[in-house]
């Protein structure tokens, strides 16, 4: 539905807008303490009030999404530099042992539980954004190496391929200039919906500490940090978690609507 | 059949033995150590070396190794760093808690799902298609322990109908442990419910595009006769794969669910342990939940060919 | 008074008119058969009739079954109308039946949903019933699965689900196209009976003239949701009033004159070609087992001569063609171009003296280049491509040999019909002038009339360009006028080749007499009408 | 009502108090299941344990202890000498794996002079040794249980440990057999409750009847204003410190650590991180301890005079450092706080969140670190400051030497005056950076009575603890 799409595109573009804005400019400081000044509810000089250190939450509010949109992006963008070049071997070499060792490979990495494994990697490397980036791009790569094989098998099925490979063409070419293209769409919708899935997963890490550090603000570490007061400071989780909501919410609207809009018979795996 | 599950057999077996080295030296090479984590600030260096050896913490890594896999081939998963006592025990201690928390949330998503997929794929494209759809949207888009926090402040701290946290043990009825374990399984099951309310029903659609449904109109089924005998179960298949993957996700992603909640869950035991080095806990209980995925997706191959025919019969 | 009637049914989808003014009649025990070219309505016609046209559609006229009019009822009324007194047979057997429910369950389900009979008697009436569509009980038990049975079987139970209850009417709609010529002929021999037996009406849809002319009482002809000429068979045979019938009359038993071969100068050689594909283990420690798809075969064909290969589905002409491509790889025998071997790591001066034509118009060209890159995609195989200017004029000059216009060079794939589509992918086939092109069913997917074009042109670029080609179909009068000699394979085995005119005027393997016998012929009619 | 719930953020790894460091196994068993010779009360004064007395020699080399008569261990053995030496040889042996082993180092044997009596002998006079018997780390345990401790610990106390459901719960029985003043409770359960969200649900809820040391203090005031409970604020023996590498440069510049110290507002901390809870201090003492000496005047909040010093270190334009962080709430809060403020002078502190085991094994033991902050939660450890090994690098000879006299002194007035003096010293010294004294903070239900509310050691007395009728 195309109202899907243009609804969840002013909802992401609104944050994206957020983002962009903080680097030139936010209403105050989004580091600057005031602590005599904390836990203000909204007000004229505060948006959306101050936390318990005084900082202004709007300020801090727009600098998150700069995070959450960099983790996100790039977390997604190892899964597809690594996983759609797999994805595409596997689907050229199908039934052969490197197809076979591909797709157990990816069997294996799905099978690992992925916070836990998230926990590990910065237990091993610390605490940190870049971190929380590699731990969630490592379970991107599954997911686009499994639907970019899924959907390069059967366009290998198809004739125009037969027709390529009769003009000599090598599977890489093959790959690059006939499968590459009829899959960008999909790869662009599962790219939004894992895009979605990397803002929450970014705010999961951060909430139990293992995502950006401070002072950087993030989404899921400022309702970390609010969660004790939200009996007596229920503004102070409201905020940062109806961020995280309306952007992911934009995003699966976007990806939806993006689906039904390229192609109505997309298949989509989402989990 | 029975070749086809030899054959998927040995591949697990195959992933688990890959899974054991992945796991085993990625683990060993995080910092810290469990003898001086131990052992605190104070601690003389001659302590801490006397306790690695009690531990068995100066042997090679190798060694180690070897200990390990061939302790697991015996159902031995070693004796853990901090709390001294054999690692099977505390797994299967927690088990008690998280497989029946996993169970209970699954149980609960599909009895959402399924409803709210069915109506919403029979009323494509009206309001209540739209209200469903909306609500999977957002039910996707919450994250699971802000909504769980909600839940607490709710039910446990406004109306008292439940406990904030804890378990009660299933010595005490299974309707007390039960009742311990529906907010968390509450805050699991609705992300979850979400997603596969939505597969089931693209599922359905796609289902309701093919031809045979037209046959079985043109048998004189009505819409909803013909969604709920040929549809529904033609649709289980991609429906399953979710709840395959949903259950694994459950068993091992519920660390900040039980968080929240304070349940001795394995999550939980996952997480100390890795704060406390107690390496041998966290190799043990991520092999053991790689087994589990890997089992439940065997499980969920063969549950594909009891719901579909063409399948048994796949060499 | 008519068991059927349509009383000038008008039908709309989004204020697109997709059915005007139809009006036709089926009367008890009699065949009434609807042909016409693809999209002409002939499907929605039949949906009408059931009653189970796509929500947006909005119909009006009268449609009335046994004097009730249909558009009248109660979606519950027609309900009870479906499968009762009305059945239906569709087209693609191999989707028409739910993959997870037995064929038992299926057909008990018609009876049942009726409450016709209590479960047990239900029972027995689906297993006489099956009988009598020819899956007796003891070799199909009602517990089989709708896989385990063959495209043909698969047809006898909708059939079987569609005449459980009796009706009145059955409605078929293209019922044999999927099938090959010998299971096409029992299935409509079967219908044929069952509305004797039963004294049905059967509304036959269906675009093969020849199933047409054999079968029907009664022929209505649409072209653009209109009924353009109807009337019983014999007097619409023989006299035709509109031009567009006679076309596509003509365009059914199209004819072409092909040049003269040369001499004969092998240039492909096959040579005991074995094609094994490998079959999973049968158990952990055992071989892995293969299926011969292609045993032993050996042909020559010749430089300049046109090959014709036919044989029902399945039996190995597809990968027959792969293999010769050099596409896959031949586990016995050997294949020769030019006495050169053809194999899957030969080098492009060998590839480059093939192509390719395949069967769907659709799925033969990606849909994100334009024509222009498509059809030079075999220039990937020469060392010196042309450039520039030659390139242009080289693409100008295939698509004017092809029918077409240097403009569409620019254009998308999208934006062009099923027979334009087939002349790029022949024009893709030709830019580099390949020795030897392979036709695999190149046509089998197109209307009869734009087929008769593509054979047209077929013959013309003999004419201008001495092809030499293996055209394989499984449509007899297709092969018999586009090839000088025939191949016929059947189960992976050639059992009879010769010159085209002489293996079909005088068939010498049994295989091949019942093939020829089981194909539907048009009746000859006089030459002075087949003016098109 | 004769049973409590008691609920903790940690729970033990293990039970067994005198091989591990974690303060969870002592809040849980000290006092309550395991006692030692002596012990401290619950304003932190030492008092006679299972010894009913005890002579030192005048030399102050010998210690003879008489135990107190018919005390049995849960197990039904008597406690004799016999499992004195036991234990204290037990805890100082070669491959003792005791994490205070430094508490016995002065001991140079142990002899039973009959079942009743031990003699320790010392190789020094160690004014703090009496001191040292009282904590957890020396609780006397049987030879006969020893091999089951950590899963099933037999002590003498006043309960009995019953049940552990690992990661959930402790249960403890009354012992009906006690030989002092039996408890009041007939049982009592300990949860484990780390989640600072889930610990305020579980209070507010009242699934638990008192929270010891609750992690949130942001929730007191709601806590204090609802009838229902009420809150105990103490104080612990948790001087929160910036630490500082006097080893790395620019902190091997004096002057630069006293910038440090003027560029820290102590109050904004304690307000900010702890919501008002907390002592400041000056340097590493407790105030609470009657040799305490208000030094936070030394280290004033002045950002100019940061400024000033920076730049006569040479330092004007600020620099680079690691601020490392353990999980604490202190610590975590804290550091955020102490990084903004180190901004303003020019320091850039780079926050770095680290676990426990990785603070040991990069701060604690590797030493790679500019700032870190941390509670040493030890009682009366100033002495640390005369280790020159230890993760601060503090070497001052005079400082060490003077930690020597306080050792060999007895007499308590001599005592006090040498520990202000070390007070000062460090002070003056800048070692770290002196933030306040960690507060405790618990919350019980309005009926709960005879909780300890300070913190001399990690421990949960119950022995004394009843319901109000
Ligand atoms: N759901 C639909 N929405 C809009 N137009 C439709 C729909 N279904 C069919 N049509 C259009 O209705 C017209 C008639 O279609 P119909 O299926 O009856 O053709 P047909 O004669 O059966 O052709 P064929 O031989 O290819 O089956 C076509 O132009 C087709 O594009
Ligand atoms: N990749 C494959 N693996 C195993 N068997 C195959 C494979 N491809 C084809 N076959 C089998 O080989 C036989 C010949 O197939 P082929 O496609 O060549 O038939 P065909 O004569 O072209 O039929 P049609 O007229 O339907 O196109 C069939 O029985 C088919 O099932
Ligand atoms: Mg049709
Ligand atoms: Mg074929």
């Amino acid at each position: 539905m195309i109202r899907n799409l243009i609804i969840g595109a002013i909802l992401s573009s609104l944050v994206l807008l957020a983002a962009l804005v903080s680097f030139v400019w936010t209403p105050f400081d989004h580091t600057a303490m005031d602590i005599p000044a904390k836990l203000q509810t909204p007000n004229t000089d505060h948006w959306l009030g101050t936390d318990h250190f005084g900082r202004d939450i709007f300020s801090m509010v727009m600098v998150g999404a700069r995070t959450s949109i960099a983790v996100a992006l790039v977390a997604v963008g190892i899964g597809m530099s690594i996983g759609i070049p797999l994805g595409l071997t596997a689907a050229a070499r199908s039934g052969s042992w490197l197809d076979e060792l591909i797709m157990r490979g990816n069997d294996l990495v799905f099978a690992f539980p992925s916070l836990v494994i998230a926990i590990l990697i910065t237990a091993i490397f610390g605490a940190g954004a870049v971190n929380a980036i590699i731990a969630i791009g490592i379970f991107n790569i599954p997911v686009f190496a499994r639907i970019t094989r899924g959907a390069s098998l059967s366009l290998w099925q198809r004739e125009f391929i037969l027709a390529a490979r009769v003009s000599g063409k090598g599977p890489a070419r093959i790959s690059a200039e006939h499968i590459l293209p009829n899959i960008a769409n999909l790869l662009i919708v599962q790219g939004t919906i894992q895009f979605s899935l990397g803002i929450l997963a970014e705010a999961g890490l951060s909430y139990v500490g293992l995502g950006a550090q401070p002072p950087t603000p993030s989404w899921g570490r400022m309702l970390a940090d609010a969660q004790t007061m939200v009996s007596f400071a229920p503004h102070l989780a409201l905020i940062p978690g109806s961020a995280i909501i309306v952007t992911v919410l934009g995003l699966n609207l976007m990806g939806d609507g993006l689906r039904d809009w390229l192609d109505p018979k997309l298949r989509v795996t989402r989990t | 059949m029975l070749r086809y599950s030899l054959k998927r057999l040995l591949s697990l077996i195959l992933s688990l033995a890959v899974a054991s080295l992945v796991i085993f030296f990625v683990i060993e090479v995080a910092p810290g150590d469990p003898a001086s984590f131990m052992l605190g600030i104070n601690a003389q260096p001659d302590t801490v070396a006397a306790l690695r050896t009690e531990l068995g913490l100066d042997q090679s890594k190798f060694a180690r190794y070897a200990n390990w896999v061939t302790g697991m081939l015996h159902g031995d998963f070693g004796t853990s760093y901090t709390y001294r006592t054999p690692v099977a025990g505390m797994i299967s201690d927690r088990l008690w808690v998280s497989l029946p928390l996993a169970l209970y949330a699954l149980v609960l998503s599909t009895l959402i799902a399924f409803p709210a997929g069915i109506f919403a794929a029979a009323r494509r494209g009206k309001g209540g298609d739209m209200a469903v759809m909306g609500a999977t949207q957002l039910g996707v888009a919450v994250p699971n322990f802000w909504f769980a926090m909600m839940l607490v402040l709710i039910f446990a701290i406004n109306l008292r109908w439940f406990n904030a946290g804890g378990f009660a043990g299933w010595d005490k009825g299974l309707w007390s442990g039960l009742h311990s374990l529906t907010l968390p399984a509450i805050s699991l099951a609705l992300p979850q419910a979400a997603i596969l309310a939505r597969v089931m029903r693209s599922a359905l659609l796609d289902i309701l595009g093919e031809d045979f449904m037209r046959t079985a109109r043109a048998k004189g089924l009505s819409r909803r006769q013909a969604l709920w005998r040929h549809g529904v179960r033609n649709a289980l298949i991609p429906v399953l794969t979710i709840i395959g993957l949903q259950f694994s996700f459950l068993l091992a992603g519920a660390i900040i669910i039980e968080q929240v909640f304070y349940l001795p869950g394995l999550g939980r035991l996952v997480f100390q342990a890795i704060s406390a080095r107690d390496l041998i806990v966290v190799e043990s209980v991520v092999m053991l939940l790689v087994f589990a995925v890997i089992t439940v997706n065997f499980l969920v191959d063969l549950a594909y060919a009891a719901v579909d025919p063409r399948l048994r019969s796949r060499t | 008074m008519s068991l059927l009637d349509i009383q000038n049914l008008s039908m709309s989808i989004v204020g697109v008119p997709i059915l005007q003014h139809v009006s036709l009649s089926v009367a008890s025990g009699e065949i009434v058969a609807v042909t016409g070219e693809s999209g002409s309505g002939k499907s929605m016609t039949a949906l009408a009739v059931m009653q189970l046209l796509p929500d947006i559609a909005q119909a009006s006229g009268t449609v009335s079954l046994g004097g009730t009019n249909i558009l009248d009822q109660s979606e519950a009324q027609m309900c009870a109308l479906r499968g009762a007194s009305i059945g239906m047979v569709f087209q693609e057997p191999m989707t028409a039946l739910n993959p997870v429910q037995t064929i038992g369950d299926q057909v008990m389900e018609t009876i049942l949903i009726h409450k016709a009979m209590p479960k047990a008697k239900a029972r027995q009436h689906a297993q006489d019933v099956l009988e009598r569509v020819g899956l007796p009980a003891d070799r199909f038990p009602l517990s089989r699965f709708p896989h385990e049975l063959s495209g043909g079987q698969r047809q006898r139970v909708v059939i079987a689900m569609a005449i459980a209850l009796r009706p009145k009417l059955l409605i078929a709609d293209e019922p044999t196209t999927a099938l090959d010529v010998t299971t096409q002929a029992q299935i409509l021999a079967l219908l044929k009976d069952l509305v004797q037996d039963y004294d049905m009406g059967l509304l036959m849809i269906t675009h093969d003239l020849a199933v047409v002319a054999d079968l029907a009482d009664k022929i209505v002809v649409m072209r653009r949701g209109k009924v353009i000429e109807a009337g019983p068979t014999q007097d619409l045979l023989t006299n035709m009033q509109q031009p567009y019938t006679r076309m596509l009359f003509a365009a059914s038993n199209h004819q072409v004159a092909l040049p003269p071969p040369p001499k004969p100068k092998p240039l492909l050689q096959v040579k005991d070609a074995v094609r094994d594909y490998a079959l999973p283990r049968t158990s952990l420690f055992a071989a892995p087992g293969h299926y011969r798809a292609v045993k032993q075969v050996s042909f020559t064909l010749n430089r300049g001569e046109r090959l014709g290969l036919v044989g029902e589905s399945g039996c190995g002409k597809s990968t027959l063609t792969r293999a010769i491509l050099g596409l896959e790889p031949l586990q016995g025998g050997q294949i020769l171009l030019d006495g050169q071997p053809v194999t899957p790591t030969q080098g492009a001066d060998m590839q480059r003296k093939m192509q390719v034509v395949f069967q769907d118009p659709f799925g033969s060209f990606n849909p994100r280049h334009r024509v222009d890159r498509l059809i030079t995609e075999p220039f990937y195989l020469l060392t010196d491509p042309p450039k520039g200017r030659a390139r242009q004029n080289l693409i100008a000059e295939t698509l004017i040999a092809v029918g077409l216009s240097p403009n569409d060079a620019t254009k998308y794939i999208h934006q062009f019909s099923g027979g334009q589509r087939q002349r790029i992918a022949i024009a893709r086939a030709l830019i580099t002038r390949p020795e030897l092109i392979l036709f695999d069913e190149a046509v089998s997917a197109l209307d009869v009339s734009v087929r008769a074009q593509i054979l047209d042109l077929l013959a013309d670029l003999c004419e201008s360009y001495a092809l030499t080609y293996l055209f394989i179909s499984h449509d007899l009068n297709v092969v018999r006028t586009i090839t000088d000699r025939v191949l016929v394979m059947k189960a992976g085995e050639i059992v009879e080749q010769g010159a085209t005119e002489t293996v079909f005027s005088a068939p010498q393997h049994p295989y091949t007499q019942s093939l020829l016998a089981a194909a539907p012929k048009l009746p000859e009619l006089s030459k002075g009408v087949i003016t098109a | 009502k004769d049973s409590i719930i008691v609920a903790m953020q940690l729970e033990p790894p293990h039970l067994d108090p005198t091989s591990a460091a974690a303060g969870a196994i002592d809040s849980v068993l000290y006092s309550n299941v395991f006692e030692g010779l002596t012990r401290f009360m619950g304003d932190g004064a030492v008092v006679p344990g299972l010894a009913e007395s005890w002579e030192i020699s005048n030399d102050g080399l010998t210690y003879t202890f008489t135990l107190h008569g018919g005390v049995a261990f849960h197990d039904g053995t008597t406690l004799d000498g016999e499992d004195v030496k036991f234990s204290l040889d037990r805890a100082r042996a070669e491959d003792s794996t005791n994490a205070q082993k430094a508490l016995f180092a002065g001991i140079t044997d142990i002899t039973v002079v009959d079942p009743q009596t031990v003699k320790v002998t010392l190789a020094e006079p160690n004014g703090n040794f009496l001191f040292n018997l009282a904590w957890g780390d020396a609780v006397i345990v049987a030879p006969e249980s020893i091999d089951d401790i950590k899963t099933n610990p037999v002590g003498t106390g006043a309960f009995k440990f019953t049940n552990w459901v690992q990661g959930d719960r402790i249960d403890l029985t009354r012992n009906a057999d006690y030989w002092g003043t039996p408890a009041v409770l007939n049982t009592a359960t300990f949860k484990f409750i780390s989640d600072p969200t889930a610990a305020f649900a579980s209070v507010m809820a009242e699934d638990v009847d008192a929270f010891i040391s609750f992690p949130a203090p942001e929730n007191i005031p709601q806590f204090e204003a609802d009838p229902r409970f009420q809150v105990l604020v103490g104080s612990t023996e948790g001087e929160t410190i910036l630490s500082t590498n006097n080893k790395q440069p620019p902190f091997d510049d004096v002057r630069v650590r006293q910038a440090l110290a003027h560029a820290i507002d102590r109050q904004a901390i304690v307000d900010g991180a702890m919501f008002g809870y907390g002592t400041p201090i000056g340097s590493h003492f407790a105030p609470h301890n009657p040799a305490y000496l208000d030094l936070t005047a030394n280290s004033a909040f002045d950002p100019e005079k940061s400024k000033a010093l920076l730049a006569e270190a040479g330092m004007g334009d600020g620099f680079t450092t690691t601020l490392h962080l353990p999980p604490p709430s202190y610590a975590r809060r804290g550091g955020e706080i102490i990084a903004a403020q180190l901004a303003e002078v020019g320091i850039k502190a780079e926050i770095i969140n680290v676990e426990w085991a990785q603070w040991l094994e990069t701060v604690f033991r590797g030493k790679d670190f500019g700032l870190t902050i941390i509670s040493h939660t030890e009682p009366m450890d100033i002495g640390i400051y005369a280790r020159p090994e230890y993760y601060f690098q503090y070497d001052n000879k005079g400082f060490q030497e003077l930690m020597t006299d306080l050792n060999a002194t007895t007499d308590p007035a001599k005592r006090i005056e040498l520990m202000q003096q070390a007070q000062t010293i460090i002070s003056d010294d800048y070692v770290n950076g002196y933030l306040f004294q960690l507060a405790q903070l618990s919350v019980a239900k309005a009926g709960v009575q005879g909780l300890w509310s300070n913190a001399p050691t990690q421990a949960t007395d119950l022995t004394a603890v009843s319901w109000a009728e």
